[in-house]
């Protein structure tokens, strides 16, 4: 598959999740959105870890060339993992004080 | 590696004690003698090389620069530690455990001053940056510390998915998450540079520019800073943005670096530097909070260290060193004052100078060093940035701007200086200890000395 | 050695005045200090120049910086208005009581090293480094200890010249970056090769920076505010030692470096200057508070000597050499008389004032001496430079040497002002209880007037001991 | 013979010295003693000096004197102005007037001011020896920078004495202007020096005047035009004149002394000095003498018509003052210094002459409230009349030679010049006798307590009255002209020092009829006043003209109406408008707008996490934007810088 | 057009379409349900990619833990019947068409961007994408990240107890 497509694609899921993180106030759902975000990086990384193992494994069979891309989308499921504990703790946090989960209800620090 | 590891495992040996010992004012102890191991550990793999043979497959490069800047981070850490640990005490319930993610956070930091690999900028970015969203939201009953850890973590985790672009159009276009590549001709676009590798090398640059809260990126820092526990503010504003930096620079010399013969990068950095200056500086004007100035302020001082990024020389690797540790040593000072202090608008230090003059005297010579005034170190800092820029030969007219804009700056310092000296008032403090005082004193003869001698710092670092 | 020491010995008292309780012990500690100083200073000019020896030592070598100080001509005499200040001022305020008098003498002796750092520092890096160490002593001085405006006021003063020196920084970097060696050193910014287009740029940085110290029209605005909202102690010392530092970093720093942007612009400043002659003095004739009328004297004062400086002849430089230090002693007595009134009598308006001559006979005939020097009468010492200079000035440009001489003329109208509204005509309310000043004023006030004397019949010792610079800047020039 | 001339400028300094610095302990004897002594002593060296070059000039006829060099006074590696001294034979001349005139108005003092309290007492002397030395440096100097130190050190005197009574405020500004007028004069005189100094390079008399040679007619003409406007603010010429008459407010043997006999002429001292560069000067020569002769008439006409017994003979001076120069301009140079000496004598005399009658009249100055005090004042009303015999160009009196000498120049100059002196002449017989006649002719006009207390001045005052009035009648027999069958010893002994006299040749028949034209006129002007004004004082006020000439031609309201007033309101504006809101404006305008810009810059800060990655996204876009067409922006900048 | 291509244009149009319907729809349990779509069709393209290890746990870590938690959350705050207030619609516009910009800038790089043209994506093939490669090199080289992700998690672990423990 042209390499171009998933590019593409990958930058159109980023974009989309771009408009949810701006269009969006409920936090989680902003959350998800950045998810969204991570998710078409990811494939990107996996697209591209597979061209440039096709582009080694012409020259090469056994060769491991593009492996580091899927495992970088292995570390970022993981961190993503952590993060997401982490994120919906604060969101909790703040709902429990405020009983809101949009982002704008609380406003205090501004200017 | 000794970094690392060692941060890492006091994390967890602090992660017990909160456990085992049940008296919390031990936690500040035990946390000042690990970073005191830690500082030895690293001292002794700056010259003598690691405690660990760990083959890190060229993802992490200890260089004397990367080792250099730990120690500052490190001793940094560990004044911050003896001059604000008791306040720790007060921002809430899990004292250890806020220990373990200052700990975490070195760990974290310590990776970015030596990471090779984009892997390990991830990483470590965010190893540096979960703990501090838990940091600052540690105040739990308190609605402004809910709000920064809320904006932190959103614009936190969208920055993350920013870099996260940035590395995967990287990796498209080279092959390589390595910081050094090598470029064959093939690569289309830009001479010799592949157009992806430049999109994603932009997108970096965004992520990394809110890390250091850069403007139009820096958003967050006010806020955050603003309604993060004080002492937080004081850890993430000093050590944490050092830490940044080194990664950013490290990243930019060798990725931008590399590319600067088909790319010039040099204006959009400097549009971000007049941005980030003229925002952090103006706006900083007219705070009535201190703390919130201090927030702007350390944009505004963001601005002078990207030009350490601007310029990518000698000099400027240097006069990161330089400034990292001026900037950090009198923000850590200051902070510890406006941690004791009842209230933190500038009419609350009113009259301070009369009712406690070591704290007036050694905030003043801080915030001296943060105006960039000579005899203190901050004064070697700018200098040493601006004379970076005006090596590269280019844009000489940025630091036109940039010093129009540090004559701004001594204009916010100053109304703290003029309270505390020239106006009636009844700076209400906590009790302060002799120790306390002793310490800050130290501070500020530090700052004094690097800035009369910037040399004992740099030699150091040469030899 | 007698260099270090200059810079040494304020500085380190001043450090330990910091911790003197009272404020006798303040006071003496200051006048004794002021005073080592002193004998130091005549020490170093009047032995022979060989005997002064530079003082040169590794400072920070990884920058090219070296902590180099010398004594020229021009050194050893502002060396000298220094250290002769210091002890005047002391003296004449000794009666005047501060708040926290330990760090008011402490701030004042720290002021006093960087002014002699300033004249004395051959290095660049250096020289900015005592120049803004200059600066914040007087900046908290005047801030602590001043009027009733004096945050605003001070922080205009310092903002204003701060910005003043962050260009003059920029410009060093900039020259630094040029050098052949990488140097801060003043032989190697002497030696620097550089394009016009260069020249001028840097040109327009150092001379702002300076203009602004001195100041000149039309940077000048800070300095009537902050001259009349400083205590006056400080105000002396800014006022006839202070601004010198702009006149010397000219002659030193800026026309031996950039000769052609100079040559390109010398009218321009000059016109500035005699403008900001004519300028200032209009304005003096309408102040009614005596700070203020002696603030924008001075302005004009200056303005005369930097226009003779730019003027580049070597006579109207020989002057200029003389009135810096003449302008220095005269503008300090002036101050006395001004302290003097407002400690007494509360109050420095004119209107407010009047007929002090039958209460305060002394005084009114030291003010008087003081008065005329300041209008340069001959046998007083400013005559002698102003001569000399406005002799330079003719040789530039007849026409502006012409209008900068209505100077002398109004310089009459409101100094005699000043006097007769002070001093004569009938007392006042204010006026009617006043006594003759105290001892201490009158023998400081007496001892500047012999000087002004001495030095306006014989000004040769302050001519042969500069003549050395004045020679060097203009063969550079030339 | 040199060595002595230090000595002569120094005694006065020394009773400067002593009496100001004791003027409190001293007593007034003792101040009075130091402050004549000094005059004295300097006197008799000065007599030894004038024999000294005598007796030189006898031996080496035509030999220049040379100069006594005391030390550099500036002296920088290309330049070099020596404090010199100068005693030459027109030094000399003056020194014995002015330490002559200068004693017996010291001796005049000690009885005039004797009721001054003791420190007043020893001030006064203090500035009267003051005055002194500088007027001895004046005249001393061997360059032009020590003829100015003398310059304005009598200016500052002058300032010093005329506001002697500092209480009075009118007093004090009379003496600001004074001081300030002869700035203004000083400024040309300054410019003149740099000029000579830029050209030649020295300011020395004696290398200048060999010098004359490389200097440019317009170089010349400059220089002398410069030096003629110090002139005219020191002596008191239009347009600078307007001080004299108000320096009356000094104490009255000020004016004489300062204002009448010595200061005042230091502008005629200066070019006559200086007449080897004036007669290269055409123009220069025909300024002078226009501005002489103006001033002669102008100030002949207040005259007549002032009512103050000072004021009068101010403008009288002024009038004479006008004369000299006439006499310059014409290039009459011994003629001018000539007047210069007679009219030292007779004017300090009847200057000391109206202090004599003002001590009586118990500080009452107005004439219309005199008269009749011939009976009283015996001695003063003698001398008075001499004195204004004499200032009338009544023969034999001294005034009479030395006017005529001036009026024959001038008539050989232009007969037009002649005429107006003529004119001149009379209207200062009539303005004088009207002075006489209405002093102390008719009957007294004063109250009965004034009336009652009426007495002669003691012997101190009157004795210098005497001796003044001697040299009046026969002061003139210095100057006898060929004509009436002299030798003309002034001019014989000022020879070697004006060189560059216009000789002029009348026909002695015409000279004759000159003369005597002129005294018909004088005797006729003087016998008309005394006729007119003995009997019936002019009491009303005055109306038409003479209101016009009271009130001095208006020219002080015109002074304040063009240049004073609309100085004031520059300097306002100035002040007030370009200071506070133009120039301070923009410095404190920046800090306003940095203020400002915060105010709104903060207002980003919307604390909407919205709204901040909103920005974000945006500025990645613009940073694109920006990249990809980076060239072309820089193009851009570069096009506008 | 290949099976290979048919599916990776129904996977992309499934994935688009769930993408959108994640930010448009107005109860949170239906984005997240939406979501879950997303990830189910990400993890068909790893699949097609031959990334199975991926596939396997984008679905178990993402699709499962991850939106579990979500679900979790939401269901937790009872926030499926909380009706969003409105959003300033001049905000939503601005989002949209800033998203739109920076999309097409986007494209435009994948269009000029000479030296990916021609270039491809194996489908299928290639091996590097299994467990047993992954595993090897995750193991050997990648041994120092993988370790030090541990301290991130402990971090995590200590930040839930911090935040979220009730106090």
């Amino acid at each position: 598959m042209p390499i171009q497509y998933y590019i593409a694609l990958a930058s159109c899921l980023f974009c989309i999740g771009i408009v949810g993180v701006l269009v969006r106030r409920n936090a989680i759902i902003i959350f998800m959105c950045i998810e969204l975000m991570l998710n078409a990086v990811n494939l990107l990384l996996v697209a591209f870890s597979k061209m440039y193992h096709g582009g080694a494994a012409l020259s090469n069979a056994t060769t491991t060339a593009g492996v580091d891309g899927q495992l970088f989308v292995f570390f970022i499921m993981v961190v993503a993992a952590a993060e997401v504990s982490v994120g919906l703790a604060v969101i909790v946090m703040m709902y429990r004080n405020v009983h809101s989960v949009d982002v704008n209800f609380l406003n205090r620090l501004k200017n | 590696m000794n970094a690392i590891i060692l941060s890492a495992i006091w994390g967890v040996v602090l992660m017990f004690c909160s456990v085992l010992i049940k008296n919390k004012g031990v936690y500040r102890h035990i946390a000042a003698l690990g970073l005191l191991v830690i500082l030895a550990g690293n001292i002794h793999e700056t010259y003598h090389g690691s405690f660990f043979n760990i083959d890190t497959h060229e993802m992490l490069r200890f260089s004397r620069f990367g080792l250099f800047f730990n120690t500052i981070l490190l001793a940094a850490t560990l004044l911050y530690v003896l001059l604000s640990g008791r306040d720790v005490e007060k921002a809430g319930g899990y004292v250890a455990e806020y220990f373990t993610l200052i700990f975490f956070v070195l760990c974290g930091a310590s990776i970015l001053t030596s990471f090779n690999t984009l892997l390990m900028l991830f990483i470590g970015i965010e190893i540096l940056s979960i703990p501090l969203y838990i940091l600052t939201g540690s105040d739990k009953r308190n609605l402004r510390s809910n709000e920064a850890a809320l904006k932190y973590f959103l614009m936190g985790a969208f920055s993350t998915g920013i870099l996260l672009m940035g590395i995967a159009l990287v990796y498209g276009g080279t092959g390589s998450f390595m910081l050094e590549v090598p470029r064959s001709a093939i690569m289309g676009g830009y001479k010799g540079v592949s157009f992806l590798e430049v999109t994603g090398l932009l997108f970096l640059l965004v992520a990394m520019s809110f890390k250091v809260s850069a403007a139009p990126f820096h958003f967050w820092t006010p806020d955050v800073y603003d309604g993060a526990p004080s002492v937080f503010t004081s850890f993430m504003a000093t050590i944490v943005k050092a830490a940044a930096f080194a990664a950013f620079l490290k990243l930019f010399e060798a990725r931008v670096g590399d590319t600067s013969a088909a790319v010039d990068w040099k204006l959009l950095l400097s549009i971000i530097i007049v941005s980030t200056l003229l925002i952090g500086n103006v706006t900083a004007v007219f705070q009535q909070s201190v703390k919130r100035m201090l927030a702007y302020s350390s944009i505004a001082q963001a601005g002078f260290m990207l030009f350490a990024v601007f310029s990518l020389n000698d000099v400027a690797k240097e006069g990161l060193l330089l400034y990292a540790t001026a900037y950090s040593l009198a923000t850590i000072g200051v902070f510890a004052v406006l941690i004791k202090m009842k209230d933190v608008t500038f009419e609350g230090f009113n009259g301070l100078a009369r009712k406690n003059p070591v704290l007036a005297a050694t905030t003043t010579i801080c915030l001296l060093s943060l105006a960039g005034i000579p005899l203190t170190a901050g004064f070697f800092a700018k200098f040493s940035m601006l004379s970076a820029v005006i090596k590269t030969g280019t844009y000489t007219w940025l630091v036109v701007v940039a010093v129009l804009f540090a004559a701004v700056s001594a204009y916010y310092y100053f109304r703290v200086i003029q309270a505390m000296y020239f106006k009636e008032g009844d700076a209400q403090t906590e009790e302060v200890t002799g120790g306390f005082k002793v310490l800050l004193i130290a501070v500020a003869a530090l700052v004094i000395l690097f800035g009369v001698q910037p040399q004992a710092l740099l030699n150091w670092f040469y030899f | 050695m007698i260099p270090v020491l200059l810079i040494l010995i304020p500085a380190v008292t001043g450090l330990l005045s910091f911790f003197i309780p009272g404020a006798k012990g303040a006071k003496v500690w200051a006048l004794i200090s002021a005073i080592a100083t002193l004998v130091v200073a005549l020490y170093g000019v009047c032995t022979h120049k060989a005997a002064v020896a530079g003082v040169d030592a590794s400072w920070l070598p990884a920058m090219g910086a070296r902590f180099t100080l010398s004594m020229d001509g021009m050194a050893r005499m502002l060396c000298a208005l220094t250290a002769v200040s210091f002890p005047l001022v002391f003296g004449a305020t000794y009666k005047n009581e501060y708040d926290k008098p330990g760090s008011y003498y402490a701030l004042m002796l720290l002021l006093q090293a960087g002014l002699m750092g300033v004249f004395l520092a051959s290095d660049a890096l250096l020289f900015y480094f005592f120049w803004e160490l200059a600066l914040i002593p007087a900046y908290f001085l005047c801030s602590q200890w001043g009027g009733e405006k004096r945050i605003a006021v001070t922080f205009k003063f310092f903002v204003y010249t701060f910005v003043g020196s962050l260009l003059m920084l920029l410009g060093i970097i900039y020259l630094h970056g040029k050098t052949a060696d990488q140097s801060f050193a003043l032989q190697a910014f002497y030696s620097v090769k550089l394009s016009l287009t260069e020249q001028i740029w840097l040109f327009w940085a150092f001379f702002i920076a300076f203009a602004i110290k001195m100041p000149v029209f039309p940077f000048h605005t800070w300095q009537p505010d902050a001259y009349e909202q400083s205590p006056t102690g400080v105000t002396m010392i800014l006022s006839g030692v202070m601004v010198k530092m702009g006149l010397y970093a000219v002659i030193r720093w800026l026309l031996p470096v950039f000769p052609e942007a100079v040559a390109k612009f010398d009218h321009l400043v000059i016109l500035l200057c005699v403008i900001g002659i004519l300028y200032s003095s209009l304005i003096a004739i309408r102040q009614d508070d005596i700070k203020r009328l002696i603030a924008y004297s001075s302005i004009g004062h200056i303005g005369l000597m930097a226009a003779a400086i730019f003027a580049n002849q070597q006579i109207g430089m020989q002057g200029v050499m003389v009135q810096m230090f003449n302008h220095g002693i005269n503008v300090i007595g002036l101050w006395i008389v001004a302290d003097a009134i407002e400690q007494q009598l509360g109050t420095r308006k004119f209107s407010q004032l009047g007929g002090l001559a039958q209460k305060a006979p002394g005084l009114a005939i030291l003010l008087v001496v003081m008065a005329f020097a300041n209008i340069a009468l001959p046998l007083t010492n400013a005559f002698v430079g102003e001569f000399m200079m406005f002799n330079g000035l003719f040789r530039y440009n007849v026409w502006m040497a012409a209008v900068a001489g209505i100077s002398i003329i109004l310089a009459a109208v409101y100094t005699l002002g000043m006097v007769q509204k002070v001093f004569y005509g009938n007392t006042v309310a204010a006026t009617e209880h006043a006594t003759d000043s105290s001892f201490n004023v009158k023998l400081v006030l007496a001892i500047l007037a012999v000087g002004i004397i001495i030095l306006g019949v014989y000004p040769q010792p302050v001519i042969q001991l500069t003549n050395d610079t004045v020679q060097a800047v203009i063969t550079k020039i030339h | 013979m040199s060595n002595l001339v230090f000595l002569v400028p120094l005694f006065p300094l020394l009773g400067f010295l002593i009496n100001g610095l004791f003027r409190k302990s001293l007593s007034k004897p003792m101040i009075g003693v130091i402050g004549c002594g000094a005059l004295l002593a300097s006197f008799v060296v000065s007599a030894i000096l004038f024999g000294n070059v005598a007796a030189a000039n006898r031996l080496h006829p035509g030999q220049p004197i040379p100069a006594t060099v005391l030390f550099d006074f500036i002296n920088v590696s290309s330049f070099k102005i020596q404090f010199a001294f100068l005693a030459d034979q027109l030094s000399c001349l003056f020194l014995l007037i002015i330490t002559g005139i200068g004693f017996l108005i010291h001796l005049y003092s000690t009885s005039y001011m004797h009721e001054e309290p003791t420190e007043h007492y020893g001030r006064y002397f203090a500035y009267l020896n003051l005055f002194v030395f500088s007027m001895l440096l004046l005249v001393l100097g061997a360059n032009y920078l020590v003829m100015f130190i003398g310059w304005e050190g009598v200016g500052l005197c002058s300032y010093l004495l005329i506001g002697f009574w500092f209480k009075n405020d009118n007093y004090n500004y009379a003496a600001k202007k004074a001081f300030v007028m002869n700035r203004i004069g000083d400024l040309g005189f300054l410019l003149a020096m740099f000029w000579l100094l830029a050209k030649l390079g020295t300011v020395d008399y004696n290398q200048v005047f060999a010098k004359t040679a490389l200097l440019s007619k317009t170089d010349i003409t400059a220089i002398t035009l410069l030096f003629f406007v110090g002139a005219a603010g020191k002596s008191a010429q239009i347009p600078l004149y307007t001080w004299l008459p108000d320096a009356m407010a000094g104490p009255t043997p000020v004016s004489a002394l300062i204002h009448a006999a010595t200061m005042v002429t230091a502008g005629i001292y200066m070019i006559a000095r200086s007449n080897v560069l004036y007669s290269l000067a055409e123009c220069t020569q025909h300024v002078i003498a226009i501005i002489g002769l103006a001033t002669a008439l102008f100030a002949a006409t207040i005259a007549i018509k002032q009512n103050d017994i000072k004021k009068v003979l101010a403008y009288s001076t002024v009038s004479q003052l006008g004369y000299m120069f006439l006499g310059l301009g014409v290039g009459a140079y011994t003629g001018a210094v000539f007047h210069v000496m007679t009219h030292a004598f007779f004017k300090a005399l009847l200057f000391l002459g109206a202090g004599s009658v003002i001590h009586a009249m118990h500080h009452e100055q107005d004439i219309r409230n005199m008269g009749g005090l011939k009976k009283y004042l015996p001695k003063t009303h003698l001398t008075f009349l001499l004195g204004c015999l004499a200032i009338a160009g009544i023969p034999p009196f001294s005034g009479f030679f030395s006017k005529d000498e001036i009026l024959a120049a001038a008539y050989a100059h232009s007969p037009i010049y002649w005429g107006i002196g003529v004119a001149t002449a009379a209207l200062t017989a009539f303005y004088m006798f009207r002075l006489y006649a209405t002093t102390f002719l008719g009957n007294f006009r004063g109250t009965h307590d004034q009336q009652h207390h009426l007495h002669e001045s003691p012997a101190a005052m009157t004795i210098p009255l005497m001796v003044l009035a001697l040299l009046s009648v026969s002061g003139g027999f210095a100057g006898v002209p060929e004509v009436l069958g002299g030798d003309h010893q002034l001019h014989g002994w000022l020879s070697g020092v004006i060189t560059s006299e216009k000789t002029h040749h009348l026909e002695h028949s015409t000279e004759y009829l000159l003369m005597g034209v002129s005294v018909a006129l004088a005797v006729l002007a003087s016998v008309f006043a005394i006729s007119r004004y003995s009997k019936k004082p002019e009491l009303q006020e005055a109306t038409g003209l003479g209101k016009v000439l009271q009130n001095k031609w208006y020219i002080d309201e015109l002074y304040d109406a063009v240049i004073v007033k609309p100085l004031l309101k520059l300097a306002d504006v100035l002040k007030n408008v370009v200071e506070k809101s133009g120039i301070d404006g923009i410095v404190n305008g920046v800090g306003k707008f940095v203020h400002y810009s915060s105010r709104q810059l903060r207002l980003l800060q919307s604390g909407l996490v919205g709204s901040y990655i909103l920005v974000i996204v945006l500025s990645i876009v613009v940073l694109f934007l920006v990249f990809w067409n980076q060239s072309i922006i820089l193009q851009f900048v570069q096009k506008i810088f | 057009m290949g099976i290979l291509q048919f599916l990776f244009w129904l996977l992309s149009a499934v994935a688009l379409t769930g993408a959108i319907m994640v930010l448009a729809s107005k109860n949170p349990v239906h984005s997240v349900l939406w979501l879950i779509v997303v990830f189910f069709a990400i993890s068909g393209h790893y699949v097609l990619l031959n990334a199975q290890f991926l596939a396997v746990v984008n679905l178990i870590v993402y699709a499962g833990a991850i939106m579990v938690l979500f679900l979790f959350v939401i269901m937790l705050m009872n926030l499926n019947t909380v009706i969003e207030t409105r959003k300033n619609l001049w905000m939503k516009a601005a989002g949209i068409i800033s998203g739109g910009i920076l999309f097409l800038i986007m494209i435009s790089v994948v269009r000029s961007s000479a030296d990916m043209v021609s270039r491809t994506a194996q489908l299928k093939e290639g091996s590097i994408g299994l467990i047993e490669t992954l595993g090897k090199v995750l193991f050997t080289q990648y041994v120092v990240p993988f370790e030090i992700s541990s301290v991130l998690f402990l971090s995590a672990m200590v930040g839930a107890v911090v935040i979220g423990k009730k106090d």
